[in-house]
């Protein structure tokens, strides 16, 4: 949407401290947690989420049709006027004379007994001034408006197709021409054909009647299309809210990230990945809501309710720690080679910057200074000049790669990056006994657990294997497990599978990518191969030549 | 369940007590009489005495124990016969189907008092016939009600997969049909149960009854028909305990259909 | 279909002709016949025929012919629509039946219309307010109400409304040798009279139909289309009324169908009590004298009509399933 | 607002508020005041039109047909008085009958009877038996041949002299030649004329679905004047109720209810004679043992019909004579065998031999108490009664067919010809009893036609059968009737029948 203007005055609705709990026959459940937000004329508010998130409550709670076992705290402002404390009659008023809802399409959701001219007509009777017959022509003209053929107000709601039926909840909420139009999944049981039309339809009408419009759904591509704002919604709570395209580009708050990387139609490339666990039916509870699945939580993260923060123009967050925080940050990288005689600059000025739980892919030809960058960043390479941060820290030697939580990087070559003399339980333990970290009995345990993940077979057979045994794949699974079991925040991984058979390469980057997701560490990835790139990458870097520069995913074919 | 239900369950139990203890917690026997007629109600006879001297006490809690066999006779015969006619003709469906429900159509529209008369007359006019009289055209309710469920059922999914692995009828009932069923029938047993007592109280009004079972609708029977009664105040005593002591227990027997309807979230659209 | 429509039909004659045997023989099965009596009720006095009377009797109401060949007759006199001549009551049967059965069927109309629309109303509205103080009271009086005997009631009412208050006359279907000056009056007698006999058929109806519409409404009341019509900002009595009750009316008219069977025989005893003209009175009557002719005439009628009364209902079910579903 | 809802709904309000004003106009009960002079209200109930062949076998529609057709004589309060017939002799050998007519009689369509009507009536009533008062023994009848003497006089000469035959002509209807000439199928003929008769009423109105009658006085009628000018017959739910609110003018009511009338002069009570009664039949084809005397002595000593009278007859009935004819009969025995309630006089009888008797009884109120009481009184002597209730018409068909042991009846005509003596004991009557003394006996009284030798004979027949004892009669109802004098003071007992309004004379004048 490229109407963004400026929303002079004062908001339309502003929604302030809204928070509905259900009272359950044995328990309360908290269906939103302290929400508020303002739509001003004209503007499309974008309201996303998975399901249960509370959206369509605070819809219903907007309209005041919550069913009677929901208390509702906070205030709801139309025109300054606070429609929560009128009585029904005056909120019948306000009911589809100034808001009106587009109902979740549903079998039921028109009356079954009723045609729908009837349907449409009871609605403007009540709250209009127009007669019988004017009552019938807005009907009719209504129902063309929509796209529809006027013979359909003589039909029963089950005769219609769904997307017909979907026109008909539209025209109906349209029909006393209200301010705000809250749009509750118009699309979710249609077909794409009749998405695209339902789509094009509101932006138009939108467009014609100039009336605010909040729309609920759940598929991120829809509601990029027609709303102005999004705002993200979680268990009951905002996580984030702003500009549209800014969310898709940048999403700041972990949980969108997650929730945008789930979306097929955003980055049509990449593996699809959801976000790991289970949201938990959130009865009162203290704390983010997203604690027990966010990978950069801390302690406070359990006590405190983040609260909605503006961490940009137009962008506020709900995170304890601001959103999604930057794990490594490396500024003007310079790094030159002396080589009989000429000097070659493999890193010019490189700036890099790497956030917690994300996969950046650095590509390159070979010899444009990828190895050495990766290395610098780890630590075991001293910069010529500029320096590279932490988690806020300096990076120095082997300060980070010798701390669990710290920095790992796997070799590209497997052969060379285990010593073949030692037993698999050797190669693994190494970095455990050598920092001395975890006391003696329960490092076989660790070497088991990171076996495991590595799916390799963690009997004490194979413990006792020497690695000249292995095969390629299973040494690099063997380095994978060493770097693992120092459960690093930051994995680089350079071009770890470009020596191995295509299959096993296959294996090893699905693993890869499935322990990121599980455990949430970030990634460096170094690779020359575009595909494998388009397939796992969050963000991708190319160099060339030691110049480094961020590019789009999409239009790097 | 609610405390009305709870309610009405004591009721029952207090009442079957009742039946079953008759001989011990009545001073008086309930067929000899212990005292002149019509005695108003006193510390000797709790309830006062019926035209021929018998304590009303004792007539009701032995009563109990006839109409409780009546009911229970009739749910049972009726209930679960019923059950059995209308989950075969559920499942078997096509012409069997056809046959069983006009059958029922048959015996809603078999009149009931020339029936009763003619079991009474060949048979004798026993509960136990009393019993196969009303279950005769109370079994349709239940049939009904089991078969439309057991359609439903048959529509599911995993009928069709059942029968895919070559399930038999005994299978399919054992597994699929007889959980679901099983709380239709006892709601529709409880409810034959209100509803034989009621009906029996009905039959002995007409004199249709069993006058030797000295069940509550054969006192009330003899109540109603003394002549003048309502002339008189025997009335206060004789008609007012029956009365009470049947409108208390069917009522309570019909909330407690209602509660296990509800517990079962079964919604009984009765047919 | 038609293959379908035609075993439907053949069922229901098939059926019908049952029921027709049925009644043929159900009458002759009861021991005694329509002239020995040797007793009489107290205080009454009864002719005792002797053994050639009886006789002449049976050969003039062609009891002496053998079963079969009575059957055959009856079958085909009904066949030509005519019911036969009752024994006891000297007269054709379908005279009776068409003096009687207006009377019957307007009470059975009347309390059947009444106790269905204050059901579906208390119902609605006890649904609407679901677990407030009123849909309590209401549900339990309406479960003790359901469960009260018919008779009971009958009984009740005769003796307050009509014996110590007099609002009503006690007893009749119109009052007797009275000069009426204008037609309406003569109406007015007779739904004066009417009104104990109505009143007690629907009280022992009105619980069974607030019920059956409070539950019905309480599950159309969780359909989509409720809150959406809330939604809509109509008024609740709208909303109630011509959004929920139109979808909740449905099995409560079904239900008005199929209680008909039933009603007839709580009508027996309404009519015993209330000494009311219908045909409860004189099935009774026709049992306790063995008219065969006469009975055979009654549960014909009674059987037509709970048959036709089902058949509608399974039609308005078929219909009423396939536009909801 | 103008959507159909609200017009279905205004429909609906409407009916209400038409049942709500009904309510309102509860108070204008409908007093019928059209018919001028004294009118008397009785409790209705359909009992048939009131033709010699169409008014029902059951119940009082015989005596609505009597008001409206007269014959040859009338039951008086002593016996039999001469009516259409002035007066009447009989031949010494008990054949011939003949009777005098009285003068200027008239039908109520003004045409004047004459002997003719007399002969026809007798020959249509051979010819088609009406309901009631036929003229047969057996299979055929008792009459030779009727012949008219002159316009006034009738002579009818009968096959065999019969003690019976007087009162069986003299109760003869007699129905207008002018009309029924043309009848073939009487039982089918219910229109206007069949009500056409010479008696002191004419029917004015009858709704067979309410169970209501009008009769009104007929001005010319021949005998004494009747003086109740309208008698109403009205639908009656409840007797009593009906009576306490004026709606009608005379019902029985039980002893309980004698306190709430005795005191107050408003309202007369009477006691209807004992003509109605219960008893116990023996099958002594099904059980030998009750061929036994003794056993059915020891039976009638463990009844207590005290009790039966206390409880089930609330008091208002007399102890039944063992002679069978009851205390009000005018040619009833005292000095009949008694049988008081003794036990161990039963035990001795039964010489310890316990007995098991089944019996049956109808489901009427009364009855049942009576099975009841008599279970429990036997069982005191040693005897095991298993009582079985049926309905009245299933117990009538197992009595005439024997199938059963004991069997409880109870019917009305306790009051009537003495011939029915003969009936009830002669051989044939009782399965499997007879006994020639008594059989001699009741032959003996049937031929003669001497009134007080056939006292005689009577009466030794009784004590004859009080002492067989080959049924026990019970009690005998006397049942209470309250009235207001005020209103109606006529009311009178045929002598043998226990109903005031069924006689006639109750509605007329002295004569």
């Amino acid at each position: 949407m490229d109407m963004k203007g400026d929303f002079m005055g004062k908001p339309l609705l502003s929604v302030k401290n809204l928070s509905i709990e259900y009272e359950g026959a044995s328990e309360r459940t908290l269906a939103v947690d302290d929400v508020s937000f303002s739509l001003n004329r004209g503007e499309c508010l974008g309201i996303i989420g998975e399901s249960g998130s509370g959206k369509t409550s605070i819809a219903m709670a907007i309209m005041g049709i919550l069913p009677s076992s929901a208390h509702v705290k906070g205030s709801i402002m139309y025109d300054d006027v606070n429609i929560q404390c009128l009585s029904e009659g005056e909120r019948n008023m306000y009911r589809w004379g100034e808001i009106a809802v587009v109902f979740q399409n549903s079998l039921d959701v028109l009356n079954p007994v009723l045609t729908v001219h009837e349907q449409i007509y009871e609605c403007i009777i009540e709250h209009t001034s127009l007669y019988k017959g004017e009552a019938d022509r807005r009907v009719e003209n209504l129902l063309e408006l929509v796209g529809l053929d006027p013979q359909v107000s003589e039909h029963y709601p089950h005769h219609l197709s769904g997307g017909m039926r979907q026109k008909v909840l539209i025209a109906m909420a349209l029909s006393c021409n209200p301010k705000i139009l809250i749009v509750d999944e118009p699309t979710s049981s249609l077909d794409p054909w009749a998405k695209d039309e339902i789509i094009h339809l509101l932006k138009e009408l939108q467009r014609q009647n100039n009336f605010a419009m909040i729309v609920i759904s759940h598929e991120i591509h829809i509601i990029s299309q027609l709303a102005d704002r999004l705002q993200v919604m979680y268990s009951g709570c905002i996580m984030e809210r702003g500009y549209t395209e800014d969310i898709l580009q940048t999403p700041m708050h972990s949980y969108t990230r997650g929730f945008i990387n789930s979306s097929p139609y955003i980055n049509p490339y990449k593996d699809l990945w959801g976000i790991p666990s289970e949201a938990y039916s959130s009865s009162i509870r203290k704390g983010c809501p997203f604690y027990n699945r966010c990978y950069q939580r801390l302690e406070l993260c359990s006590e405190k309710k983040p609260e909605l923060s503006y961490v940009a123009t137009e962008r506020e967050i709900a995170c304890n720690r601001g959103g999604i925080i930057t794990i490594l940050e490396a500024q003007d990288i310079d790094k030159t080679y002396e080589f009989n005689g000429n000097e070659i600059l493999a890193c010019k000025g490189c700036n890099i910057h790497i956030r917690s739980g994300e996969t950046v892919v650095l590509m390159g030809e070979s010899g444009s200074g990828k190895t050495t960058l990766a290395t610098i960043i780890s630590g075991v390479l001293e910069a010529d000049s500029g320096q590279v941060q932490f988690l806020g820290k300096r990076v120095e030697g082997n300060n980070f790669t010798s701390q669990m939580g710290g920095i790992q990087i796997v070799f590209q070559d497997p052969f060379s990056s285990i010593n073949e003399f030692l037993t698999v339980e050797e190669a693994i333990v190494e970095p455990l006994t050598i920092t001395g970290i975890v006391e003696k009995d329960s490092r076989r345990h660790m070497v088991k657990l990171a076996l495991k993940d590595v799916q390799l077979p963690y009997d004490d057979g194979f413990l006792a294997r020497r690695c000249y045994t292995l095969s390629g794949g299973q040494r690099q699974r063997v380095a994978l497990a060493r770097s693992l079991i120092m459960q690093p925040k930051l994995l680089i991984a350079d071009e770890v599978c470009s020596m191995l058979d295509p299959s096993t390469q296959a294996n090893i980057l699905r693993l890869l990518k499935g322990l990121q997701n599980a455990k949430g560490f970030s990634m460096l990835y170094i690779t020359h191969d575009v595909a494998i790139a388009q397939k796992i990458a969050d963000r991708l870097y190319v160099m060339h030549e030691g110049s480094i520069s961020e590019e789009n995913l999409l239009d790097i074919r | 369940m609610s405390n009305l239900g709870k309610f009405a369950i004591v009721i029952i139990i207090v009442i079957i007590v009742l039946g079953i203890l008759s001989p011990l917690i009545s001073r008086h026997p309930h067929n000899l009489p212990s005292g002149s007629a019509l005695e108003s109600p006193s510390w000797e006879h709790w309830l006062g005495t019926d035209d021929l001297g018998i304590d009303i006490w004792a007539q009701i809690c032995h009563g109990a124990r006839a109409s409780t066999f009546v009911g229970a006779g009739t749910a049972l015969l009726a209930g679960v016969g019923g059950s059995i006619v209308g989950m075969l003709s559920g499942y078997l469906g096509g012409d069997s189907d056809r046959i069983i429900m006009r059958i029922s159509d048959m015996a809603m529209a078999l009149p009931d008092m020339p029936t009763t008369i003619i079991l009474g007359a060949f048979f004798g006019p026993s509960l136990k016939n009393i019993i196969i009289a009303i279950s005769l055209y109370s079994w349709v309710a239940p049939a009904r009600l089991v078969r439309s469920k057991v359609l439903a059922i048959k529509e599911e999914n995993y009928m069709k997969a059942a029968k895919s692995y070559g399930a038999n009828f005994w299978h399919m009932t054992k597994v699929h049909f007889l959980p679901q069923v099983l709380p239709l029938i006892a709601v529709s047993m409880i409810r034959l149960f209100s509803k034989a007592v009621v009906v029996e109280a009905g039959l002995s009004f007409l004199g249709l009854g069993d006058p030797t079972s000295k069940s509550w609708g054969v006192i009330l029977h003899h109540a109603i028909n003394f002549k003048g009664i309502y002339f008189t105040e025997y009335w206060k005593w004789w008609l007012v305990s029956p009365v009470f002591i049947m409108m208390s227990f069917t009522t309570s027997l019909a909330i407690i259909s209602r509660e296990l309807e509800r517990l079962w979230n079964g919604k009984i659209e009765w047919i | 279909m038609n293959r379908d429509r035609t075993k439907m039909l053949l069922g229901y004659l098939l059926t019908f002709l049952i029921i027709i045997t049925l009644n043929f023989f159900i009458p002759r099965l009861m021991p005694g016949d329509p002239f020995t009596s040797l007793s009489s009720e107290e205080g009454d006095i009864t002719v005792i025929y002797s053994e050639e009377q009886i006789e002449r009797y049976k050969r003039y109401y062609g009891m002496d012919r053998p079963i079969a060949e009575q059957y055959i007759g009856y079958l085909k006199n009904l066949l030509k629509g005519n019911l036969g001549y009752s024994i006891y009551y000297n007269q054709e049967v379908v005279s009776i039946l068409k003096n009687r059965v207006p009377w019957t069927v307007a009470i059975v109309i009347c309390s059947l219309i009444i106790s269905s629309f204050l059901g579906t109303i208390l119902g609605s509205i006890s649904a609407w307010f679901r677990n407030s103080k009123l849909d309590k009271i209401l549900y339990i009086s309406m479960v003790f109400i359901s469960e009260v005997p018919a008779f009971l009631m009958g009984i009740l009412l005769l003796f307050f409304m009509a014996g110590r208050w007099g609002l009503f006359p006690l007893s009749g279907g119109m009052s007797m040798f009275t000069q009426y000056s204008t037609k309406c009056e003569v109406i007015l007698d007779i739904l004066h009279h009417a009104i104990l006999p109505v009143m007690t058929l629907s009280i022992a109806k009105l619980g069974e139909f607030y019920l059956i519409s409070r539950s019905s409404m309480l599950s159309v009341m969780s359909k989509d289309y409720m809150k959406t019509a809330r939604g809509k900002g109509l008024k609740s009595r709208r909303i109630l009324f011509r959004h929920g009750l139109k979808n909740s009316i449905l099995p409560v008219i079904t239900r008005i169908f199929l209680s008909l069977g039933s009603i007839f025989g709580q009508a027996v005893l309404i009519e015993n009590i209330f000494n009311y003209p219908g045909i409860g009175t004189l099935m009774r009557q026709g049992v306790m004298v063995r008219d065969y002719v006469l009975i055979q005439g009654i549960f014909l009628f009674v059987a037509i009509t709970v048959l036709t009364m089902n058949f509608i209902a399974d039609l308005i079910y078929k219909k009423l399933d396939s536009r909801v579903r | 607002m103008k959507s159909k809802g609200i017009k279905k709904f205004s429909m609906f309000f409407a009916l209400t508020f038409v049942m709500t004003t009904l309510v309102g106009c509860a108070q204008t009960t409908y007093k019928p005041e059209f018919s001028d002079g004294l009118v008397i209200n009785l409790s209705g109930g359909d009992w048939g039109y009131p033709s010699p062949y169409t008014h029902y076998s059951r119940g009082p529609g015989m005596f609505k047909m009597r008001l409206i057709f007269d014959s040859l004589l009338e039951r008086g309060e002593e016996g039999l008085i001469p009516w259409l017939a002035k007066d009447y002799d009989i031949s010494n050998d008990g054949k011939v009958y003949t009777f005098v007519l009285n003068q200027g009689v008239k039908w109520h369509d003004g045409k004047d009877l004459t002997a003719e009507d007399v002969k026809f009536s007798f020959e249509y009533f051979i010819e088609h038996t009406p309901v009631v008062d036929d003229l047969t023994i057996g299979d055929e009848t008792f009459i030779e041949s009727i012949d008219v003497v002159d316009d006034y006089t009738i002579k009818i000469t009968v096959k065999c002299p019969n003690a019976t035959i007087l009162s069986r002509l003299g109760a003869t209807r007699i129905i207008p030649k002018h009309i029924w000439e043309g009848i073939d199928d009487p039982k089918k003929f219910t229109e206007k004329e069949a009500t056409v008769g010479c008696g002191p009423y004419i029917l004015k109105e009858y709704n067979k679905e309410q169970g209501a009658y009008r009769f009104e006085a007929f001005e010319e009628y021949w005998g004494p004047k009747p003086k109740v000018d309208s008698i109403q017959f009205i639908p009656v739910s409840d007797n009593i109720l009906a009576f306490n609110k004026g709606e009608i003018d005379i019902t029985g009511i039980t002893a309980d209810l004698l306190s709430k009338y005795e005191g107050d002069d408003e309202y007369a009570i009477m006691q209807n004679p004992a003509f109605w009664g219960y008893k116990l039949m023996f099958n002594m084809d099904r059980r030998e043992e009750l061929k036994d005397k003794n056993i059915r002595y020891a039976i009638a000593h463990s009844i207590d019909v005290q009790e039966l009278i206390d409880k089930v007859a609330r008091g208002a009935a007399v102890p039944g004579s063992s002679g069978y004819l009851p205390v009000d009969h005018i040619w009833y025995n005292q000095n009949v065998r008694r049988y008081d309630y003794n036990i161990d006089r039963a035990r001795e009888l039964l010489k310890g031999k316990d007995l098991e008797l089944n019996l049956v009884i109808s489901n009427s109120e009364e009855e049942l108490r009576i099975g009841e009481l008599l279970k429990i009184s036997l069982a005191k002597s040693g005897i095991e009664l298993d009582v079985k209730s049926v309905d009245m018409k299933t117990r009538d068909a197992m009595v005439k067919s024997g199938d059963y042991e004991l069997a409880l009846i109870g019917h009305g005509g306790w009051g009537g010809d003495p011939d029915m003596l003969r009936r009830t004991y002669a051989t044939g009557a009782i399965p499997g009893y007879s006994n020639e003394e008594i059989d001699k006996l009741a032959d003996l009284q049937l031929m003669e036609l001497d009134e007080d030798k056939r006292r005689e004979v009577v009466f030794e027949l009784q004590e004859r059968i009080g002492g067989e004892l080959p049924l026990i009669p019970l009690y005998n109802t006397t049942g209470y009737i309250v009235y207001r004098p005020g209103k109606y003071n006529g009311w009178m007992y045929m002598f043998d029948h226990h109903e005031v309004t069924h006689s006639k004379l109750s509605y007329l004048e002295e004569r």
